[in-house]
């Protein structure tokens, strides 16, 4: 079946590339929608199997491959709204698509993939992928994205690169040379202890740039910045969750070594240090699109300090991320119709939007609580979980001054939020604000209710996905 | 023999440190690669065509051919001034270099590994942190990718040390990645130059929070 | 259980429907789905009220666990409290938002949030999961946010809305650290949870843990120093929230406490001065700031601080009364402090809604422009006058009764006791008649400058008295202050229940609750009587003599001076600036001049402005720091690639190097100490 | 009951004693004795004037404070028999009823909206605020000393001991007398015969009261002055029979009055502003009352 997927959605990609009728791309598009369906339900259906040896469906792999397809469709569907508003030319706009489609491909080919080295590959893919896409408006600042996005990612890629190199280095003394993560797995006791260690650094820096933490965290910023908002939404979202798988499998080797600990060190300081870079820059920002990148960054952290947690931190970490991914991107595709209105990203321009478009309000006044993690949003559960995990791993300080942080991000980001809501912006011109049908907002609402569903009654299935897929973690 | 090539090798990362010329650094990139190229010749133990034809590909064709033709071009399409303007003095770099180097070494005598070759380590992670400083003190956009790729050529100097290739087609797929990247990197080096008259870092430091 | 089911299913219906109504029916909707609610949830409270327990099990969900509803008498206490107000103040509000007609999306977000405040607290009176708490905690917290930012054009409203939000925000913190602890020790997220684990292990842990609690409650609840949010949040939001927040919202608060108190299983003693120092503290200290205030709803404000260090002190002998075994100690202060959460829910709320009053005839709530309503809206007058003497906590009302009872029980307690103990009596004491005193104070000032003398301002439109059915439920409230005031053995029977949850029934057979507190309060309500007697007998008197004689109508005597007008008014800052003066010491104000100066003055200018020390110290100062230190590292995304690069390198390295040197470093640590 | 008519009689000759004395003092010969009744009665036969700016609260203000007073007195007891009501915690009752008519009083003079009454509206709440706490203090550590909670119990069990006892009844009699000065608003607080306004606190409240009400006022400052000299008396005569302590009554309220009357001849009103202070000193003698009281019983640990 992944086979299959792969060279049809290439070939779709490829196809999106050069066709330059509406028709035929809405057509390539729905087949690639089947596709990807099809792949996810395949997956589930045989949980578990492995395919042409590189690509196993594992739970965690099936989980976020369901949350990928979940937001991919409604992802296809704002990138048509955008592209209708946006007078871009033909041509670019098949550009979009292609990267569009490969960038889907790759990010779910990442997920499925039980080779460290696979895993990079696709990573590669997807920095290819997503910087065309951040390019799509071809402007200076849009270049800039770009090219500071290629760049970091290539350097991290290549740390990535190193650290692999270093892994099969510290696979000498057991018996296979093979970097699947089973087999890794298997041979953990083997593991050479200094080679691991370095292998473990470089490969978590480099996947920082994936995941939006710190260090590496700098460039994802200006591409979800600069990347047509229902790109950034992928990019904020299951993007990130290809970086977490890197890191997340990784992890469960080394956890299983005498260097847990010392990695759970490294995790913990760069999350707590994500966290802490993400509330300097939700208090400062005033660009929307930034801000809600940052609030991104702030969730990795926490997800990451879940990780570092352990217990029932690992738990938490998945859920946690998964629910992210729903909020964030519905928060990224109202921004999309926020720009239609107001035409500025800056706070400044922007007010009064629950006067112009209500529905609309709504899903952002929603969004905000989800994203801050506010009961009833589903990410309190996690949260509540992640601050738990903490408090059983004994780390109070730690705890508290996370919740500071936390708190002061509330602060910040409710105080733009509502002033986008409520406070009538200066120099505006209410005449010709477009009317916006409330059934745009219909998939976003959707996103949302399901972070809330999934959080606070979540099926049996899901609960027995995540306990899979932290099962071989050290209790 | 080999330990002969390496060292060159470090030499022409001290001729980076020190060198002006854009070209210049082309060219040392070139030479670069067919060291690596003689490199992996002489260590392959048997000869398999198709393996020899990846390596052929991978160092000669792409390290010291495409990617410097193409950086060439670059040069003279988006008229790049042909001085490299380092933040640092030359003479500064040389020294950082070399500590980079000493401290290298220092580190590959505290490993206690009896796979891997030392003298590929050290090279490997010279060129690597010489790269990053590069890239870290250098003002033109084009050295930041001569940098990467200088960082490129070190990587593949590590994997030679540990030894152990990939499975064939894994490998394949790193090798186009790595293609890829440079040429998307080569790609936008064009547009900025389109864009941007003089292609100087400073410009590119519009998207901030600061 | 189906009524349950019912109850959570009314706002949901109307929260659905709300988009697709119009403003006005939306309005009724509203107000109807509240009633129903209180119908529901007031069935329950009175069999609550009546001794039984009830109790509802739900499945909930893998991520909560077993939820638990039970309702037992003190939640039925407080439902009933929360109904009341809720109805009343929601009739008030159908009125009083007419003015907003327009802002019709705005009405209906406003109207959701009302269903969704009420239906929250009843909730919280019920729910025994801490998660689904939590939740519902939060639920309220928010649509209580967004039922203050009414009129959220304005940036101040924002502003102090978010204030509320964030330090509502600390106080769940609080509670989760609380909740987190229990279940990380005892694996489960039911209250009884909370008991087993302090009955486990008593002494120190149990105590910490209830302070944890009581501390996420109180900021709710408005114990200063965590009370900095009501004075912004209260004059913010439209005068039937401010009712409902002040008499009911920070009432939860309470509940808590008390809830924690059933719960949590501990050295009753210390908790009872704990509570009682910062009940006296906050008494004190909210009533001396509200005599500053010069706008109205701030005032009152500040006087929800001071009644919740009442409602604290009653709950505080209550506590201590529990720690001794002093059974009769006990039921007077948890009695004294449950009947004036009552007490104080109906006076401030119809203090606040006939500020609202005002504010719609006049548009202002600063008190040196209003003067001489008393004329333009009697009715409003009158009740307000009544909640005053009400809050001062003067006979006949019903502030009195309450006061009373915890006056007793400080002097029951007095009894038998030693120095320690006698000494925090005696200062409870003082401070509660200080209280007494500067509320009264306060309070004439209040009065006195805004419904008395001449206008002070005038006001381009006219000023005229609220319509009649805006006036009903005011009039409801105040005959029920006049009715606890008069007849107060009506509501010791429903007392009665939720002070024995506390209290227990007692070992050996002493007098029953309801004989003890109604002995103890029958003499005075007979004062009372009698007392009511005397006026009305002085007065008919007095109407008799004044039959035939004449009644002239004259200008008020101005000492000789014959041309006064209402500039020469005495002004609320001028009635307290000798009180201010003693006083300087607490209260930091600024005064901004204009003398006024030359043979022909052009005028002048003064006005002061009251700071909250506390608030500046303990909120303002520390969040500039936490920013300064935030702002400090901005530089970090600063657009260069190259810095990029060099976290990357940076943080490689350190990770690298610093366990190198790690041994070297503390080798150092220790030299340096050496030295 | 027995008080109540006691009390009565008194508040007929008190206010006229002092100012007798007064008259005497500053060597003129003065009204009688029960002049005050006539001027009260002769009110209550004129007609009223009312100011255009006062509302009903300035008409039914004196009847309540007249009413409270008359409340307050019905509470005090005479040593063994009860005041009319008499209950546990009365003393609560009375403060808070005299207070009520306080209240009334205050807000009659700002609905005048005089420049003036404020001043004396705003003087009268802060001292009786400060006074309070002052009776509060004393009447709790009568409590403490004997163990009950009401007036009559109070002062029946109260029995003058060891000396340490007379020291305590002594601050007691002096406390309980200013209460009664502040709360009449006399010297050396007041200084109800000053002619400048700016300078009176209870006289310029009722400025503007005339007719019925000002009698009514007047009366109730007289019973007003009887009731706290009742209570002073009864600090002492808890023990003793009314064949003695019927005459002891009258002889010291007798002897209080002329008292008012020398320190208002001889003694200078007190700065405004020094007032608060020397009120709140009041309080402080009551704690030391109290800690007299701790130390009769004991309770020091």
């Amino acid at each position: 079946m992944i086979g299959i997927y792969l060279i049809a959605a290439f070939s779709i990609a490829l196809s999106l590339f050069l066709s330059r009728k509406k028709a035929i791309t809405f057509i390539l598009l729905g087949i690639f929608m089947i596709l990807q369906g099809a792949l996810t339900v395949h997956a589930y259906l045989n949980i578990h199997s492995t395919e042409l040896s590189y690509f196993t469906y594992d739970s965690l792999a099936v989980l976020l491959l369901l949350t990928l397809t979940i937001i991919a469709i409604p992802a296809i569907f704002h990138s048509h709204i955008y592209l209708q508003d946006q007078p871009a030319p033909m041509q670019s706009r098949a550009v979009y698509y292609a990267a569009f489609v490969l960038l889907v491909t790759a990010i779910s080919a990442g997920y499925l993939a039980n080779h460290i080295a696979v895993i990079w590959i696709f990573t590669e893919i997807t920095t290819l992928s997503a910087s065309a896409l951040i390019y799509h408006h071809r402007n200076k600042l849009a270049l800039e994205g770009t090219w500071k996005y290629v760049f970091i990612c290539a350097i991290s890629i290549t740390f990535v690169f190193i650290g692999i190199l270093f892994l099969s280095l510290s696979l000498q003394n057991a018996g296979s040379d093979e970097l699947s993560f089973k087999n890794l797995l298997a041979n953990s006791a083997q593991l050479n202890p200094f080679w691991l260690r370095l292998a473990f650094l470089f490969i978590f820096t480099g996947f920082t740039a994936k995941l939006g933490l710190v260090p590496m965290f700098t460039a994802g910023v200006d591409a979800k910045d600069k990347a047509p908002a229902p790109a950034g939404a992928l990019l904020s979202s299951v993007l990130m969750n290809l970086g977490f798988v890197g890191i997340f499998r990784f992890y469960i080797v080394i956890a299983n070594t005498p260097l847990h600990h010392w990695a759970n060190l490294v995790i913990g300081i760069a999350a707590f240090l994500s966290v802490f870079v993400a509330t300097v820059y939700m208090v400062k920002v005033k660009n929307l699109k930034r801000m809600m990148a940052y609030s991104s960054i702030e969730h990795m952290g926490l997800v990451m300090l879940g990780v570092a947690a352990g217990g029932i931190g690992y738990y938490a970490a998945i859920l946690h991320i998964i629910l992210h991914a729903f909020v964030k991107t519905s928060m990224f595709f109202q921004f999309t119709q926020l720009y239609r209105v107001y035409q500025s990203k800056n706070i400044y321009n922007i007010g009064n939007y629950y006067k112009y478009n209500t529905s609309g309000a709504m899903v952002l006044l929603l969004a905000f609580i989800s994203a801050t993690a506010m009961p009833p949003s589903g990410l309190f559960v996690s949260e509540f979980l992640i601050f738990r995990s903490l408090f059983e791993a004994h780390q109070i300080i730690l705890l508290l001054a996370v919740l500071l942080l936390l708190t002061m991000i509330i602060w910040a980001f409710g105080k733009n939020v509502f002033k986008i809501l409520f406070i009538p912006p200066v120099g505006f011109d209410e005449s010709k604000v477009p009317v916006i049908s409330p059934w745009e907002s219909a998939s976003q609402f959707a996103l949302l209710a399901l972070a809330v569903f999934l959080g606070l009654n979540p099926p049996t299935e899901l609960v027995e996905l995540i306990k899979e897929s932290v099962m071989l973690l050290p209790k | 023999m080999i330990d002969v090539l390496l060292i060159t090798f470090i030499i022409t990362l001290f001729y980076i440190a020190i060198a002006n010329r854009m070209l210049t650094y082309i060219k040392v990139l070139a030479l670069q690669g067919v060291l690596l190229f003689v490199v992996v010749f002489i260590q392959l133990n048997e000869i398999n065509p198709l393996n020899l034809a990846l390596i052929l590909l991978e160092t000669i064709v792409f390290k010291s051919v495409a990617v410097p033709l193409f950086m060439a071009y670059v040069l003279k399409r988006n008229n790049i001034t042909r001085e490299a303007e380092p933040y640092l003095p030359n003479f500064v770099s040389l020294i950082i270099t070399t500590v980079i180097v000493v401290v290298t070494i220092l580190l590959a005598n505290g490993v206690k590994d009896t796979h891997l070759d030392k003298i590929f380590f050290v090279v490997a992670l010279s060129s690597l942190f010489t790269g990053l400083y590069f890239i870290a003190t250098r003002r033109k956009i084009i050295t930041h990718v001569i940098g990467y790729l200088i960082i490129e050529n070190g990587v593949f100097v590590l994997s030679l040390a540990v030894g152990n290739e990939m499975p064939m087609l894994v490998n394949l797929g790193i090798m186009l990645d790595i293609f890829a990247s440079v040429l998307i990197l080569g790609i936008f080096l064009n547009k900025i130059g389109d864009v941007f008259k003089d292609v100087d870092v400073d410009q590119l430091s519009s998207l901030k929070d600061y | 259980m189906n009524l349950i089911k019912i109850f959570l299913a009314i706002p949901v219906l109307v929260i659905i429907l709300a988009p697709f109504l119009k403003v006005k029916g939306n309005g009724r909707i509203v107000f109807l789905a509240v009633v129903l609610n209180a119908l529901l949830s007031g069935y329950f409270a009175l069999q609550a009220l009546s001794g039984q327990l009830l109790e509802f099990n739900f499945a909930g969900s893998l991520a909560t666990g077993m939820v638990n509803l039970r309702i037992d008498a003190l939640s039925g206490w407080f439902i009933l409290i929360i109904n009341f107000i809720f109805i009343t103040g929601g009739f008030y509000g159908l009125f009083y938002m007419k003015s907003y007609e327009e802002q019709k999306n705005n009405l209906r977000l406003h109207g959701v949030a009302f269903l969704l405040i009420h239906t929250a607290l009843l909730s919280l009176c019920a729910i025994q999961n801490s998660i689904i708490f939590l939740v519902v905690w939060e639920i309220m917290a928010l649509s209580a946010f967004l039922a203050v930012t009414f009129e959220h054009e304005k940036m101040a409203t924002i502003k102090a809305g978010l204030n509320y939000l964030i330090q509502s925000h600390f106080s769940i913190l609080f509670l989760m650290i609380g909740f987190i602890w229990v279940a990380f020790k005892t694996g489960s997220y039911d209250f009884n949870a909370i008991t087993a684990y302090s009955t486990a292990n008593p002494g120190g842990i149990a105590l910490v843990l209830f302070v944890v609690f009581f501390i996420g409650y109180s900021i709710k609840a408005g114990f200063v120093p965590f009370h900095t949010w009501l004075p912004y949040a209260h004059p913010a939001a439209p005068s039937h929230i401010s009712g409902i927040m002040s008499g009911v919202m920070i009432k939860i608060g309470i509940f808590g406490i008390l809830r924690m108190i059933t719960l949590i299983k501990v050295d009753y003693y210390t908790v009872g001065l704990i509570i009682l120092t910062f009940s006296v503290i906050s008494g004190l200290y909210g009533v001396m700031l509200a005599i500053m205030q010069h706008n109205l709803k701030k005032l009152l404000a500040y006087h929800s601080i001071e009644n919740i260090g009442i409602i604290g002190m009653g709950i505080g002998i209550g506590c201590i009364g529990l720690g001794n075994g002093n059974y009769m100690l006990a039921s007077l202060g948890f009695a004294g402090g449950l009947l004036h959460t009552w007490n104080h829910a109906l006076f401030k709320s119809l203090l606040f809604f006939t500020a609202g009053n005002v504010y719609q005839a006049t548009h202002t709530l600063h008190i040196e422009h209003l003067g001489g309503l008393i004329k333009k809206m009697p009715q409003t007058a009158f009740l307000f006058l009544i909640a005053a003497i009400a809050i001062s906590g003067i006979p006949p009302f019903n502030g009195f009764i309450s006061e009373f009872i915890i006056y007793s029980g400080f002097y029951n307690w007095m009894q038998g006791s030693m120095l320690g103990p006698l000494m925090a009596i005696v200062f409870s004491v003082l401070a509660l008649v200080l209280i007494g005193g500067l509320a009264l104070l306060c309070f004439t000032k209040a009065f006195g400058i805004v419904f008395l003398g001449q206008a002070r301002h005038h006001f381009h439109h006219e000023v005229k008295e609220v319509s009649t059915f805006q006036l009903l439920p005011l009039y409801l409230i105040a005959f029920f202050i006049v009715f606890i005031g008069v007849f107060p053995q009506f509501f010791l029977n429903a007392l009665s229940k939720p002070v024995q949850l506390f209290t227990g029934i007692p070992s050996q057979p002493v007098i029953p609750f309801q004989e003890q507190i109604g002995g103890i309060l029958l003499p005075v309500t007979v004062g009372t009587w009698i007392f009511i007697g005397i006026v009305a007998v002085t007065y008919f008197v007095r109407k008799l003599a004044m039959r035939n004689r004449k009644v002239a109508i004259g200008s008020t005597w101005g000492c000789a001076y014959i041309a006064p007008n209402q500039k020469q008014q005495y002004t609320a800052g001028s009635f307290v600036r000798s009180y201010s003066k003693l006083f300087k010491l607490f209260l930091s104000s600024s005064k901004s001049e204009e003398e006024v100066q030359g043979i022909f003055p052009s005028g002048g200018t003064y006005e002061t402005h009251i700071y909250d020390h506390l608030e500046k110290y303990l909120i303002d100062n520390p969040i500039a720091a936490y920013k300064s230190l935030l702002g400090r590292f901005s530089f970090l995304q600063n657009g260069r690639l190259q810095f990029y690069i060099l976290y990357g390198i940076v943080f490689i390295v350190s990770v690298i190097c610093v366990p190198l040197f790690y041994d070297q470093i503390v080798l150092f640590i220790e030299f340096i100490k050496q030295i | 009951m027995l008080s109540l008519f006691l009390i009565l009689i008194a508040a007929t000759f008190f206010t006229g004693i002092i100012i007798r004395v007064k008259s005497v003092a500053s060597g003129r010969k003065g009204p009688g004795i029960f002049q005050p009744l006539k001027d009260v009665a002769r009110l209550f036969k004129k007609g009223v004037v009312y100011s255009e700016t006062t509302s009903f609260v300035f008409q039914v203000a004196p009847t309540i404070y007249f009413s409270s007073v008359v409340m307050a007195m019905l509470v005090v007891p005479f040593g063994q028999s009860k005041g009319i009501i008499s209950f546990n915690g009365d003393f609560i009752f009375f403060a808070y009823v005299l207070a009520l008519g306080k209240f009334f009083s205050i807000i009659s003079a700002m609905d005048t909206g005089s420049s003036f009454e404020g001043m004396g509206a705003s003087r009268e709440a802060l001292y009786s605020m400060f006074a309070e706490p002052a009776f509060f203090i004393l009447m709790g550590s009568l409590a403490l000393l004997t163990g009950y909670t009401s007036f009559q119990e109070m002062f029946a069990a109260l029995h003058i001991g060891s000396y340490i006892s007379y020291a305590l009844a002594i601050l007691g009699t002096f406390v309980l007398m200013m209460v009664a000065m502040i709360e009449n608003s006399r010297m050396p607080i007041d200084d109800p015969k000053t002619h400048l306004e700016l300078t009176m606190v209870h006289e310029v409240m009722i400025l503007d009261n005339s007719g019925f009400d000002l009698g009514l006022i007047l009366t109730a400052g007289y019973l007003k002055f009887a009731l706290y000299g009742a209570l002073v008396v009864n600090l002492f005569i808890g023990v003793f029979q009314y064949k003695y302590s019927i005459p002891m009554f009258f002889i010291i309220q007798i002897v209080l009055a002329s008292g008012v009357g020398l320190i208002e001849s001889f003694m200078a009103r007190f700065r405004m502003s020094h007032n608060a202070q020397f009120i709140f000193v009041l309080t402080s003698v009551s704690l030391l009352i109290f800690f007299g009281v701790l130390l009769i019983l004991g309770r020091f640990v």
